[in-house]
């Protein structure tokens, strides 16, 4: 999707836009970038809106011109997820939002130098490798712009001393990575949670900035690797649709039917993980058995497991296996029988009943103000499916439901999940005997340079919307690409979620929440 | 039935022949602890090799297969790797109970293994209280897992500790009053006596029929419980807790939680098995006088050991179904389900059996 | 809680339990599906188009197919590939650009294959090997051309494998094109 | 040196091991005092104990922690070797598999974990972003191989390495504890990082 209507507002219209929006029914934030126009254009916020009734989506940007202390107004106040997206945005552009609660770093430690996202920073120079433990602090600061523009600064407590704080990762076995909550326990309830992130932040989004449109591919499976087929099909759309290329019938099928595998490995992975963090070991290698045969189909056809490498700008990196179909097909009715078997052994268990119903819910407002799209989502009931409300590749051709559940808590997240197996499985069966024939690439030049403008695409990744947001200036480089992750608006909920629970169910709740770290740090 | 009795008097004959009798006793004492121990390894180590066997096998995996003929000495590699591995000293602990701690568990656990009657006659720790002194001992084990948590000096580990703390005392309720309901039915206390009892009148379980069987259900979930064992492995519960209270163990003291789990998981199997399908009393089907003649045969030893192998599958079998409880369920549920119902139990028990109504 | 919950609640719960338990004991009894490693080494096949290291097919003349254009080393993302090339004067007095060294380090690699699509040659590919541990870091930087060996003359076989990107691709459901790559060199460069 | 008589694996011929040079330098290396007879055998039964018991910490990052979670799974079923005993606690673990990057953030991290690792312990680096970042290199917030910070034993290529890859990895590993000297030289390992 070409962005050509971006409306630009100056920062002190800003707030007025924004609540005029909120109030219109545009309730989800579904991104907030941060940018560096360089010195003419200054340093900036990309905002989109989306109106979860009608999916209309509203892209706005603001910047200033101060490179010393840009100060922005915050709307963190009117989305929840803003709160986290303003960090993000302050952490890697230095970007000061006046009003935010909590103006800390996110991603790199507390004592880092500089603000790496902007191009004039050189961050390897000024940050050698530091090996003193990092420092935490237990306080924040909040920034206020006075009537006559200067700023001030508050302080605001996070933990106090009388808070006993648990770590719970970075090294923890149910933090799924390394990911670290500071929990603050009263006996066994958890009365608040600080995520501090950052500790897989590899800099995704800089890197690219300096690769190449076909390098830059490679490192979209590394973000959510149990979503790899997805992540790089929205590229590679994203790129195409900015270049004008137009796949094959046969890209588009393909396509679609390898997402869907995906999709049921990343829930089968989901199912298994929380089986292990619930202490239920075996139902934990049932579902690994199953997934075996979804690894096998991928490797036979794209030659990896994990990291699957075969979408590529313009289709394809090979046509499927010859094996291809008549393994896909053997593999749907050996997971609908299965799938009955997870139920028997888990979902039915009172243990597991007992633990996961009511526990951690969100309500439908809660899910969308933090933007917790995917599976999370709509077991609110928040109908938030991109296959539906913006159709790409093949899902306008086929058949499917979409999962609602209503209530929002573990159970109906973790159901969400092993239904939406189903529905997947009834995609791919619509699909795996009418593949069309065709190209399996179109030719592309041998230097891919995107034509100058701003682009983007989403995606209904196996944990949420996944979006690419390009921005080009013309080069064989990107300019500017931000991925919205999947996982993030989950973390940002853990909060709210967990806050009365008990430390178990910490577990459980981060568990169908179903997020994955290295998505999140980018 | 081979009396072990006549075992041990000979070898207590032999000795008083050459040496006095404080001696004789020293030398016995000595001779019976060796075995003991020796015992107790031999079974932790079978144990946890069946244990990652049977685990395997429901997991639809083989398990240790590479060291040895089926993987049968991988538990040789782990104790050896555990005894030559470095015990870490820390600062800002409390040395002393730090120390102490692993010792508290593998005693309480040695003495409560001492309690099993294995044959006719082959009890060690027998006396006429021998399950109030089991009971005793058993909660030793207790102080041992709270002051390591305690001393550890770690916030997993303290949570764990007092998790452990309370889980284990309210399943001691349980425990107690099912054992209560099976003593009234023995009308005695001493382990030797309950098994000589059901070599002559038939297994506990069917003489005391319905209160019995439901007594056997509820001492194998809080002797399951009791063990910190999965489905309520709460104190260690690794995916909140890492590894609980014994978190900051390395080396051979963590090896002592670590053997100590298994053989409490094999005392309580025992003791079920002694209490309530006979101990080392062979089965006999009335009627049958053949059979059960033929099962006459087959030694005393080898009936305890089996049929506490089989409990022990049991165990195993629920451990690798089922997930972990939260601790509250966990406390709900003994506080709410098996304490009423083992007070329920134990009522009943006295009923049959002051108007005659067990066989 | 009714009394009714309460016994009605026990019984669901023992027979969602007892229904779990049945479970586990088919499976118990069911084929383990364990494949085992290393006892299995000779009947195990990795899939063909499986990426395990970056190799450079070598015929049986010692002849290798790169050119030494570099292309692949610029296509790299994150700089496993160095390629030395020198200049060598031909007998007519041309000058042509000649492979030296081809250093590919495998401790790096990101297996995007976009090395192997920039190849104008076809002269590197993936081979399926897979056991590459080693103790000694240095020793994942590999040369891929073995000692001695020089350029072919002339292109070895018309290749049927020659990278998607380079021919239009058509559809060929039967022998798709990537398949190929095949054994026609199973020598696996030393390493160095 | 009796290399080959040492460090036998089962179903696997020592003459098909990759990197057999260095690893027959180490041997010499570790040997070059010798030992007499008894003090061998101690310390092939010590050995041979310690090689089949490594027991994982449970650690990963990304990717590679996956694959990680596959080799457990029943279908590659690490128990086989006796490996799944994966511990949590960095205390009671033999061998810490730095499955997946390591950023700058999370290198005193695992500096930590693995300062709290009792002897005798192991690294494996697991995939190319442990062993040298991978695909990140280029990035300003990892770190270039983790052997900058903690001694590595043995390096498993891969993106992420299969799981063939690992057990293959875990055999290196094993060869490696098979050759070492419990008696003679100091029971700690002054193993210092690279650079």
């Amino acid at each position: 999707m070409t962005l050509d209507n971006i409306k630009t507002l100056e920062p002190a219209q800003l707030r007025q836009e924004m609540e005029g929006l909120k109030a219109k029914g545009f309730d989800f934030l579904s991104n907030l970038i941060g940018m560096d126009w360089g010195k003419e254009g200054g340093l900036g916020v990309v905002y989109c809106v989306e109106n979860t009734n009608t999916h209309e989506q509203q892209w706005l940007k603001t910047a200033t011109a101060d490179r010393e202390q840009p100060v922005l107004p915050t709307v963190s106040d009117l989305w929840d997820i803003a709160n986290i997206y303003e960090r993000e945005a302050y952490d890697f552009y230095g970007i000061i939002f006046a009003g935010h609660p909590d103006m800390r770093r996110i991603f790199l430690r507390e004592d880092w130098v500089g603000y790496p996202m902007r191009k004039d920073d050189k961050p390897e120079e000024n940050n050698p490798l530091r090996m003193d433990n990092e420092p935490l602090a237990d306080d924040t600061t909040e920034y206020s712009v006075a009537a006559d523009g200067t700023v001030t600064t508050k302080k605001n407590t996070i933990f106090g001393p009388d808070d006993y704080v648990v770590n719970i990762g970075p090294q923890h076995p149910s933090t799924h990575g390394v990911l670290h909550f500071r929990v603050a326990l009263e006996g066994e309830i958890i009365r608040k949670i600080d995520p501090v992130l950052g500790y897989i932040h590899r800099g995704v989004e800089k890197l690219n900035e300096s690769y190449t449109y076909p390098q830059t591919l490679a490192l979209t499976d590394r973000l959510d690797y149990l979503a790899a087929m997805q992540s790089r099909h929205a590229l590679c759309m994203c790129i195409e649709k900015a270049m004008g290329i137009e796949v094959s019938e046969r890209v588009q099928v393909v396509r679609t039917i390898l997402d869907e595998l995906q999709r049921i490995d990343s829930h089968i992975l989901f199912f298994s993980c929380l089986c292990q963090d619930m202490g239920a070991t075996t139902a934990f290698l049932y579902g690994f058995r199953d997934r075996e045969k979804i690894l096998d189909i991928f490797e036979e056809t794209c030659g990896g497991r994990l990291i699957i490498n075969y979408n590529t700008i313009g289709g394809l990196m090979a046509d499927i296996h010859p094996n291809f179909q008549k393994r896909v097909k053997e593999f749907i009715p050996y997971m609908r029988k299965n799938i009955k078997e997870y139920h028997a052994i888990f979902t039915g268990n009172v243990i597991f009943q007992n633990r996961s119903k009511g526990i951690g819910p969100l309500t439908k407002e809660q899910a969308i103000s933090f933007g917790c799209t995917g599976g999370t989502g709509r077991a609110t009931g928040w109908a938030n499916d991109v296959r539906k409300n913006h159709p790409y590749a093949a899902y306008d051709k086929v058949d499917f439901n979409q999962v609602l559940r209503e209530n929002g808590d573990s159970f109906d997240r973790y159901m969400i999940r092993l239904d939406e197996i189903l529905e997947s499985l009834n995609i791919i069966e619509q699909l795996i005997d009418n593949i069309p024939e065709g190209n399996y690439k179109e030719k592309t030049k041998p230097i891919i340079k995107v034509p100058e403008g701003t682009y983007y695409q989403a995606v209904e990744s196996s944990r949420g919307e996944f979006g690419v947001f390009l921005e080009s200036k013309g080069d064989k480089s990107p300019y500017r690409l931000h991925y919205r992750s999947t996982g993030l608006p989950l973390v940002a909920a853990m909060d709210t979620a967990c806050r009365g629970f008990k430390i178990a169910d910490f577990v459980t709740i981060g568990g169908t929440m179903d997020y994955i770290v290295p998505d999140i740090d980018r | 039935m081979f009396d072990f009795t006549k075992v041990t008097n000979w070898i207590d004959a032999l000795l008083l022949s050459f040496l006095p009798g404080w001696a004789a006793t020293l030398v016995e004492c000595v001779l019976v602890a060796l075995v003991i121990i020796t015992l107790y390894a031999v079974f932790a180590i079978i144990l946890i090799y069946m244990e990652r066997k049977i685990c395997a096998f429901f997991q639809c995996r083989l398990g240790p297969n590479r060291v040895g003929k089926w993987g049968s000495i991988q538990v040789l590699a782990d104790v050896l790797k555990m005894l030559t591995k470095e015990i870490i000293d820390m600062k800002n602990v409390d040395r002393l109970l730090h120390k102490m701690a692993p010792f508290l568990v593998i005693v309480a656990s040695m003495l409560t293994f001492a309690c099993l009657p294995w044959n006719k006659g082959a009890g060690v720790i027998d006396f006429n209280i021998g399950i109030f002194f089991f009971l005793a001992a058993g909660s030793i084990g207790v102080v041992g897992i709270l002051l390591a948590g305690w001393s550890s000096n770690n916030k997993y580990a303290l949570i764990g500790a007092m998790r452990s703390g309370a889980q284990i005392i309210s399943y001691e309720v349980s425990i107690g009053l099912v054992m209560l309901t099976m003593i009234v039915l023995t009308g005695t206390m001493s382990f030797s006596e309950i098994c000589q009892q059901q070599a002559d009148l038939g297994w506990n379980i069917f003489r005391g029929h319905i209160p019995a069987a439901l007594a056997f259900i509820v001492y194998l979930i809080a002797g399951n419980a009791e063990c910190n064992r999965g489905p309520f492995d709460m104190p260690e519960a690794e995916s909140e807790l890492t590894a609980g209270y014994h978190v900051e163990y390395s080396g051979m003291h963590f090896g002592f939680y670590y053997l100590a789990e298994y053989l409490n998981l094999f005392i309580c199997a025992g003791i079920a098995s002694t209490i309530f399908l006979g101990g080392w009393a062979p089965l006999h089907i009335w009627g049958l006088d053949g059979f059960n003649h033929v099962m006459d045969y087959i030694p005393g030893a080898v009936w305890m050991v089996g049929k506490t192998f089989f409990v022990v599958f049991l165990l195993m079998w629920i451990r690798w179904t089922f997930p972990r409880l939260r601790i509250d369920q966990l406390l709900a549920l003994e506080w709410k389900y098996l304490m009423p119902l083992s007070l329920v139990l134990l009522v009943v028990m006295a009923l049959c059996v002051s108007l005659g109504l067990t066989f | 809680m009714s009394n009714n919950n309460y016994f009605s609640g026990i019984f669901f719960g023992v027979k969602s339990l007892l229904t779990g338990l049945g479970v586990t004991m088919k499976e118990f009894f069911t084929r383990k599906i364990t494949e085992q490693y290393p006892e299995n080494r000779k009947e195990l096949k990795m899939f063909d188009r499986f990426r395990g290291r970056l190799v450079m097919p070598h015929n049986d003349k010692n002849e290798h197919k790169c050119i030494g254009c570099g292309l692949c080393q610029m296509a790299c993302p994150n700089g496993s590939i160095k390629v030395t090339t020198e200049s060598v004067e031909l007998p007519d007095g041309k000058k042509k650009r000649q492979l030296v060294k081809y250093e590919y380090d495998l401790g790096c690699c990101m297996f995007c294959e976009l090395c192997i699509t920039a190849c104008p040659q076809g002269a590197i590919e993936f081979c399926t090997d897979f056991e590459n541990a080693v103790f000694d870091r240095t020793k994942l930087v590999q040369q891929l051309n073995l000692p001695g060996s020089h350029v072919a003359e002339k292109p070895v076989a018309p290749k049927p494998a020659a990278p998607a990107a380079e021919k239009p691709a058509t559809e060929k459901p039967a022998a798709p094109a990537a398949e190929a790559p095949a054994n026609t060199n199973p020598e696996k460069p030393a390493a160095v | 040196m009796e290399v080959k008589k040492r460090a036998k694996i089962k179903s696997f011929p020592y003459e098909e091991f990759k990197d057999n040079e260095t690893y027959e330098k180490l041997v010499q290396e570790l040997n070059a005092n010798g030992a007499n007879v008894i003090v061998t055998q101690l310390d092939n039964l010590i050995d041979w104990g310690r090689s089949n018991s490594l027991w994982p910490l449970t650690f990963a990052t990304s990717c590679c922690g996956i694959e990680f979670m596959a080799v457990c799974a029943a279908r590659y079923d690490i128990a086989r070797f006796g490996f799944e005993v994966t511990r949590n606690s960095p205390r009671q673990a033999d061998v810490i598999l730095v499955s997946g990057t390591i950023t700058t953030k999370m290198a005193p991290v695992l500096k930590r974990l693995y300062d709290q690792m009792a002897d005798p312990k192991y690294v494996v680096a697991v995939g190319g972003c442990a062993i040298s970042g991978g695909p990140f290199t280029k990035s300003y917030h990892v770190l270039k191989g983790v052997d900058k910070i903690i001694p590595v034993d043995v390096y498993v290529p891969g993106c992420p390495p299969r799981p063939e890859s690992f057990l293959y990895g875990m055999m290196q590993l094993q060869r490696k504890v098979k050759v070492e000297q419990f008696f003679g030289t100091t029971n700690k390992k002054q193993k210092e990082p690279k650079e």
